[in-house]
């Protein structure tokens, strides 16, 4: 894999992660976590460990945000900070 | 208590969906051992594939399909196939998660190995579809 | 044959009951208990046998799956892991056994899910107690922590937000100590702590040894709240259930304690932590602030719960106090109060626990004369006080007394007088409530209806109290055949 | 390991490091420090990924082509089985978080930390 | 002298620990509280005074249990110094727990198991302080002597007893927190902690390190010994029931400060040693100033307990004056002083809680025509405050006697003036007392009859001994010749 696709893929992730803490609706700082988690896939994948990538798409991306979005159901999507 | 999605097209596409992504998961799990994948991530994407059908059909009418108490006891099974499997190459005198000393007859130890492994995994799978969903339920569960 | 097996059987045994326990609570309730209590004696009887026979013919390694370190996870008994083992099988088994009561009246709907979580913190506990493994410790630390934060979360209104600190602090806790052991695996390309060991001297002077070393002796001071990263640990221990309570104070930090102990001499070696980079140093200067400061804010706390969170605090801060004189006597203070703590703070909470059952009180300015009703509770809380304080022959005198020689060894006067001045400290602390407790009248109702706790409740209790003063008796055979041998493995 | 100080990985790990940990220890929103506990984690996890990396290795599966006389060909997979389980240990951390997470709203009806100080406190 | 085994000393210990627990276990009947109470005494004092004639001929039962720390047992001897503590401690306990009967059924809320439980641990601890083999043994029994003794102190749960009790914790823990450092120290330097007449610490240590041993040495028994300034726990401490008070605030508590510097000076410094890294004066100054304060506070007292302590305060300096002239001589005077003064001290002590019991009045300004109401208690009272002033042939006399020889041998004229001066000052505080008791017309309107036979029985009982000890100080139980004993073989040892 070419180092320029790399480079966007941390431009993507740093971003995100700061996107992620930063916005107040949490539902949507929920989605842009499973955005930075597949961002972090794909790193990991073009580190050469696929299968981490696998998880991470599977797990981190997938499961990690079904439960904030399962527990978001009965809370406040509105954060202060 | 998660409601019944109102959209058609959410709801026919999860149905739809679902069966191919448990499918999937299988073959994650078992193809683990040439290319990407094995317990943990099949586990993962079953476990999503239920949840996928619990947040679009609703608790209700997914438990029809995989009901609430089935999910620990999945969990609580496959720990049992994990622990059980070490115990077991414990008692055909190996040390604990010794596959060469599973007793299989007519395989080379390579070939036990291979098993043994296999075995493993499909514990592994198991334990954490379950405990995944049981996360998921015990999330979801009503309010005391 | 099973001998051979004995080391993973302690873990095991009681991760697999936990499960049982579970598939059979969920067909009657009432069967959580026995079970739980069959496993967790199984694996006492497991760690005890282990003991006996690394006393008899040395450590036991152990390879998991057969594969020999560096490749495979190995599993070590040796002498410090097995008593470690003995101890925290046995506070789970008397814990679990005075549970019954507190817990059916406490939380009486979630029974079954408290015992299969308790028997995996245990599982979790004994597994970093007997592995030799980096990553594998990881792996349990997390098990225990895991379910740690659960069992913390279920107690009053508001233990959750308590537990949540505790996870947060925990999970950065934990996470450095995942960075430090990546240092260290990219350094040696090692996970197997007795292979660290060997080939980590070469390459002391790296930058990343260094890290390494920063990042796990602060993740695991986090994890055993060593001062001044403790502040999650009082609220936790506070609102948590009386059962839990008994069992987690006594074993949670002593063990993450244990883990710093495990660090320092079998993967670094002290002369590491102690010269190369000041490790030691540190560690034992702030736990001589740690020891005064947490005393004093014990001497201002009314709950009494929170009142012996403080005091834990203090005196997980004498073990990392003979962790930081790193040297031989010290470490045997530090290691033998590991012993005496679990034991003097598991009766003490247990006091607080079996106080709360009968009266619901917790507030220490409302036990006047309590100890003319609960005769036995508060005549072994007697004997836990005086321990704490370090009255002979009770065990935590002799703790004290070897740290206080390790630290004229060491020839820090400052570390001697603060081991003094804090036994005079726990004396304010504990004195206020024996005065109060049995030589007060009794002003109010509750008091006057008060009577000793159940027998479940009330055995293990005495059981503790008579151990600590036995543990003092006994302590000699402890360091010589147990204590001493680790050190001397050391230092020779 | 030097050299991978020196790398510019280290630099991004370290960087999303410091954002978890940011999120951990200075946001109010406890959904907020969950999010940042899996950033921090992740963060780890590539750390262990680009310490295993290798220039000019491949993917630590069998490949016929080139067989197992070299495993210097391959990237070391230790640290990739490790990092699963990682993964596992953070989904779990995160869940019984968000159940820890849902107990506290069900009884302060917020998930600021400073209202929940202040609702304990009345 | 030679030691052999003997099981004894642990007997004796044991007799009382294993009586505490009896009383715990019978607390619903305080009849069977003081049967225990007594028999354990009887016991106690056969076991000990059986041991006495093998003491005399200078074999010594020891026993070694088992190792409390590596290189530390707990270990037991029984020289004629501890001989001379435990005999005198074990005897006057035989005749407090007869006094306690009477006292008990007069003060009935003192029925109780903690008084009684304490009461004999502290005996025990007494006794275990007497016989200890080592440093850390003794320290041991120090320890549980100081927390056995808190719950008497408190016992009445008033908040005066509450105070008190506070005050006694802190003064006595902080002393044991340096005792246990001062230990520590000792261990390190020395490598083992064993008594040995004349001492077992190095001179090579250098003098820097052992002066500040033997400051906290000092410190740490003096509190107990109540040497000024850390005294004022003592007459606080005075709420105490009156056993307690002439059993522990007399006998046990306070002579166990004292003798832990008898160890300490004689069998761990050795008296050369200690002088000469300048200890030795440094003690004496402190007892000399001691001696002198507590008499003349001892006169402002109104409150006739109080006057007692400040006067205990004062003779435990004598004591602790004698240890630290550096010759035998000073050395029996202070071993006989330690017996002499129990006999009469708690003569005193019995009188107070008698006149106490009787009339609820405990000021010296109300006892006036007491002694024509009271003539036995108030005989025995003149007969030991006499003795305490020094006047012959009671046995304060004696101990004085050898007090001043031993300040003469050593050329310090400054100390035996002292010792006259504090003599007179004893007078200036007892013979009020006994003025206003026997001279002074009553002012009181009901008339008191003479004490119960159970009071007067144990007071005149001591207060005989006193005289007879006074007459014949190597009667019954050779005091003299134990004191001896202990003096030479300090000495013996001492010149390096």
């Amino acid at each position: 894999m070419s180092w320029e696709i790399g480079l966007i893929i941390v431009v993507v992730v740093i971003i995100s992660a700061i996107v992620a803490l930063s916005i107040r609706d949490l539902l949507a700082a929920s989605f842009v976590l499973m955005a930075y988690s597949f961002g972090m896939a794909l790193l990991y994948t073009e580190l050469g460990a696929p299968d981490v990538g696998f998880t991470e798409a599977a797990v981190g991306a997938g499961l990690s945000g079904v439960f904030i979005i399962a527990a978001l159901y009965y809370m406040k999507r509105r954060s202060d900070d | 208590m998660i409601a019944k999605y109102k959209n058609i097209v959410v709801n026919i596409a999860s149905r739809v969906m679902a069966p191919f992504m448990m499918l999937y998961a299988l073959y994650a799990l078992f193809h683990g051992h040439s290319s990407p994948g094995g317990g943990f991530q099949g586990g993962a994407i079953m476990a999503a594939g239920v949840m996928l059908l619990r947040l679009t059909l609703g608790k209700e009418r997914s438990s029809r399909k995989f009901p609430v108490w089935l999910a620990p006891v999945i969990g609580t099974t496959g720990v049992f196939i994990f622990a059980g499997t070490g115990i077991v190459t414990m008692l055909g005198g190996g040390n604990y998660l010794d596959y060469g000393f599973l007793p299989f007859p007519f395989l080379s130890p390579s070939e036990h190995r291979f098993w043994g492994i296999l075995i493993i995994e499909i514990g592994v799978f198991l334990g954490v579809s379950g405990i995944m969903v049981t996360i998921f339920d015990c999330l979801t569960a009503e309010q005391e | 044959m099973i001998l051979n097996h004995i080391i993973v059987l302690i873990p095991i045994s009681l991760l697999v009951f936990s499960f049982i326990t579970f598939l059979l609570g969920t067909v009657r309730r009432s069967l959580a208990y026995p079970t739980a209590l069959v496993g967790s004696a199984i694996s006492v009887a497991c760690s005890v046998v282990g003991l006996i026979l690394v006393l008899q013919g040395g450590p036991i390694h152990y390879y998991l799956g057969g594969w020999p370190p560096p490749i495979g996870i190995e599993y070590v008994l040796d002498y410090l892991s097995a008593f470690m083992a003995v101890l925290t099988t046995f506070i789970g088994f008397i814990s679990i056994v005075y549970s019954r009561k507190s817990f059916a009246q406490e939380l009486p709907h979630k029974v079954v899910p408290l015992y299969t979580i308790t028997l995996l913190l245990l599982s979790g506990l004994c597994g970093i107690i007997v592995t030799g493994d980096l990553f594998n410790l990881y792996v349990f630390l997390e098990i225990a922590s895991l379910t740690a934060y659960a069992l913390l979360a279920v107690g009053e209104k508001r233990a959750p937000v308590a537990a949540f600190r505790y996870v947060i602090m925990g999970t950065v806790g934990a996470c450095f100590y995942l960075l430090g052991v990546g240092f260290i695996y990219f350094s040696t390309g090692t996970l197997n702590m007795a292979d660290a060991a060997k080939l980590l001297p070469a390459i002391y002077d790296s930058r990343a040894i260094i890290a390494a070393a920063v990042f796990i002796v602060i993740g695991i001071g986090l994890k055993m709240a060593l001062f001044p990263m403790h502040s999650w640990l009082p609220d936790a221990y506070t609102y948590a259930p009386s059962a839990v309570i008994s069992l987690i104070a006594p074993l949670m930090t002593k063990v993450f304690a244990y883990v710093l102990i495990r660090m320092l001499i079998s993967v670094f070696l002290p002369e590491y932590l102690s010269d190369v980079i000041p490790a030691t140093l540190v560690i034992g200067w702030l736990a001589a602030a740690g020891i005064v400061i947490m005393s004093i804010m014990a001497i201002a706390q009314d709950d009494f719960r929170r009142m012996l969170a403080y005091s834990s605090l203090a005196q997980i801060c004498y073990v990392a106090l003979g962790i930081g004189l790193a040297n031989p006597l010290g470490l045997i203070g530090g290691m033998l109060h590991i012993l005496n703590h679990a034991f003097m703070k598991g009766c003490l909470f247990q006091v607080a626990g079996a106080i709360r059952y009968r009266t619901g009180l917790t507030s220490i300015s409302k036990f006047n004369g309590l100890g003319k009703k609960m005769r036995w509770t508060m005549g072994s809380f007697g004997i836990a006080a005086l321990s704490m304080i370090g009255i002979p022959p009770a065990c935590g005198f002799f703790s004290k007394w070897y740290l206080m020689l390790g630290s004229i060894d060491a020839g820090n006067w400052v570390f001697v007088g603060v081991i003094a001045l804090s036994s005079l400290l726990n004396a304010v602390y504990f004195f206020k409530i024996i005065e109060k407790v049995f030589f007060a009248q009794p002003d109010d109702d509750i008091v006057e209806n008060a009577a000793e706790p159940p027998k479940e409740m009330l055995v293990p209790i005495v059981i503790m109290a008579v151990a600590i003063i036995a543990l003092g008796l006994v302590n000699v055979y402890i360091v010589t055949n147990i204590l001493e041998p680790v050190v001397n493995h050391v230092f020779n | 390991m030097e050299t991978l100080l020196g790398s510019y990985w280290f630099y991004i790990t370290t960087i999303l490091m410091a954002i978890g940990l940011w999120g951990m220890l200075a946001k109010r929103n406890l959904m907020k420090k969950l999010i940042g506990m899996n950033i921090f984690q992740t963060a780890i996890i590539l750390f262990y990924i680009t310490g295993s990396s290798k220039i000019g290795a491949t993917v630590p599966i069998y490949d016929p082509e080139i067989g197992v006389a070299n495993p210097a060909l391959y990237h070391n997979p230790l640290p990739h089985v490790l990092m699963l389980t990682a993964i596992v240990v953070a989904v779990a951390t995160s869940g019984v978080t968000l159940a820890l997470m849902l107990m506290i709203y069900r009884r302060y009806h917020t998930l600021d930390e400073r209202e929940i100080m202040k609702r304990m406190h009345e | 002298m030679q030691a052999y085994l003997s099981i004894a000393p642990v007997i004796a210990i044991c007799v009382s620990l294993i009586a505490a627990i009896l009383i715990v276990m019978s607390r619903h009947y305080p009849r069977l509280c003081v049967g225990w109470t007594i028999g354990s005494a009887v016991i106690k004092f056969a076991v000990i005074a059986s041991m006495l004639p093998s003491v005399l001929n200078g074999n010594y039962p020891a026993i070694k249990l088992f190792e409390l720390s590596p290189g530390i047992s707990l270990a037991f001897k029984v020289d004629s110094a501890g001989m001379i503590f435990g005999l005198s401690a074990s005897l006057l306990w035989v005749i407090t727990s007869v006094f306690n009967i009477e006292y008990t059924r007069i003060f009935s809320w003192l029925r109780d198991i903690r008084y009684f439980a304490s009461f004999t641990v502290c005996l025990a601890a007494t006794i275990g302080i007497a016989f200890a083999g080592n440093l850390f043994t003794l320290l041991i029994f120090y320890e549980l002597l100081t927390i056995a003794t808190y719950p008497l102190v408190v016992i009445s749960g008033k908040p005066e007893a509450i105070f008190a009790g506070k005050k006694y914790l802190a003064y006595l823990l902080t002393a044991g927190a340096l005792l246990i450092i001062a230990t520590a120290l000792t261990f390190r330097y020395a490598g083992t902690l064993d008594f040995i007449p004349g001492g077992f610490l190095d001179a090579g240590i250098g003098s820097d390190k052992l002066l500040v041993l033997a400051v906290l040495f000092i410190i740490g028994f003096g509190v107990k010994a109540a040497l000024m300034p850390f005294h004022s726990w003592l007459p606080t401490a005075m709420v105490a029931p009156v056993p307690v008070s002439a059993l522990l605030h007399a006998v046990a508590v306070v002579k166990a400060g004292a003798f832990g510097f008898v160890r300490v000076i004689g069998f761990v410094f050795g008296p050369t040693l200690f002088h000469d890294i300048g200890a030795g004066t440094i003690l004496s100054i402190m007892a000399g100033i001691t001696i002198l304060i507590s008499s003349l506070l001892a006169i402002g007292q109104d409150h006739l307990k109080r006057r007692l302590a400040y006067s205990t305060v004062g003779h435990l300096s004598y004591i602790l004056l004698g240890l630290s002239l550096f010759s035998p001589i000073g050395w029996i005077g202070a071993l006989l002083h330690i017996v002499n003064h129990a006999m009469m001290k708690i003569t005193l002590f019995f009188c107070a809680g008698a006149i106490a019991a009787k009339t609820r009045m405990d000021r010296v300004s109300q006892l006036g025509g007491i002694g024509k109401q009271m003539p036995y208690t108030m005989a025995a009272f003149t007969l030991a405050a006499l003795g305490l002033i020094g006047i012959p042939p009671i046995s304060g006399f004696v101990s004085k006697l050898f007090l001043g020889q031993g300040a003469l041998g050593a050329d310090l004229w400054i100390l035996l003036a002292l010792l006259l001066l504090s003599g007179l000052l004893n007078a200036g505080y007892f013979l009020p007392i006994i003025r206003r008791a026997f001279f002074v017309p009553s002012d009181m309107f009901v008339k008191y009859d003479e004490s119960p036979l159970l009071f007067v029985i144990p007071l005149a009982l001591t207060a005989l001994m006193a005289l007879y000890f006074g007459l014949q100080p190597n009667g019954l139980f050779d005091f003299f010749k134990l004191a001896t004993d202990a003096a030479t073989s300090v000495f013996a040892g001492g010149i390096r």
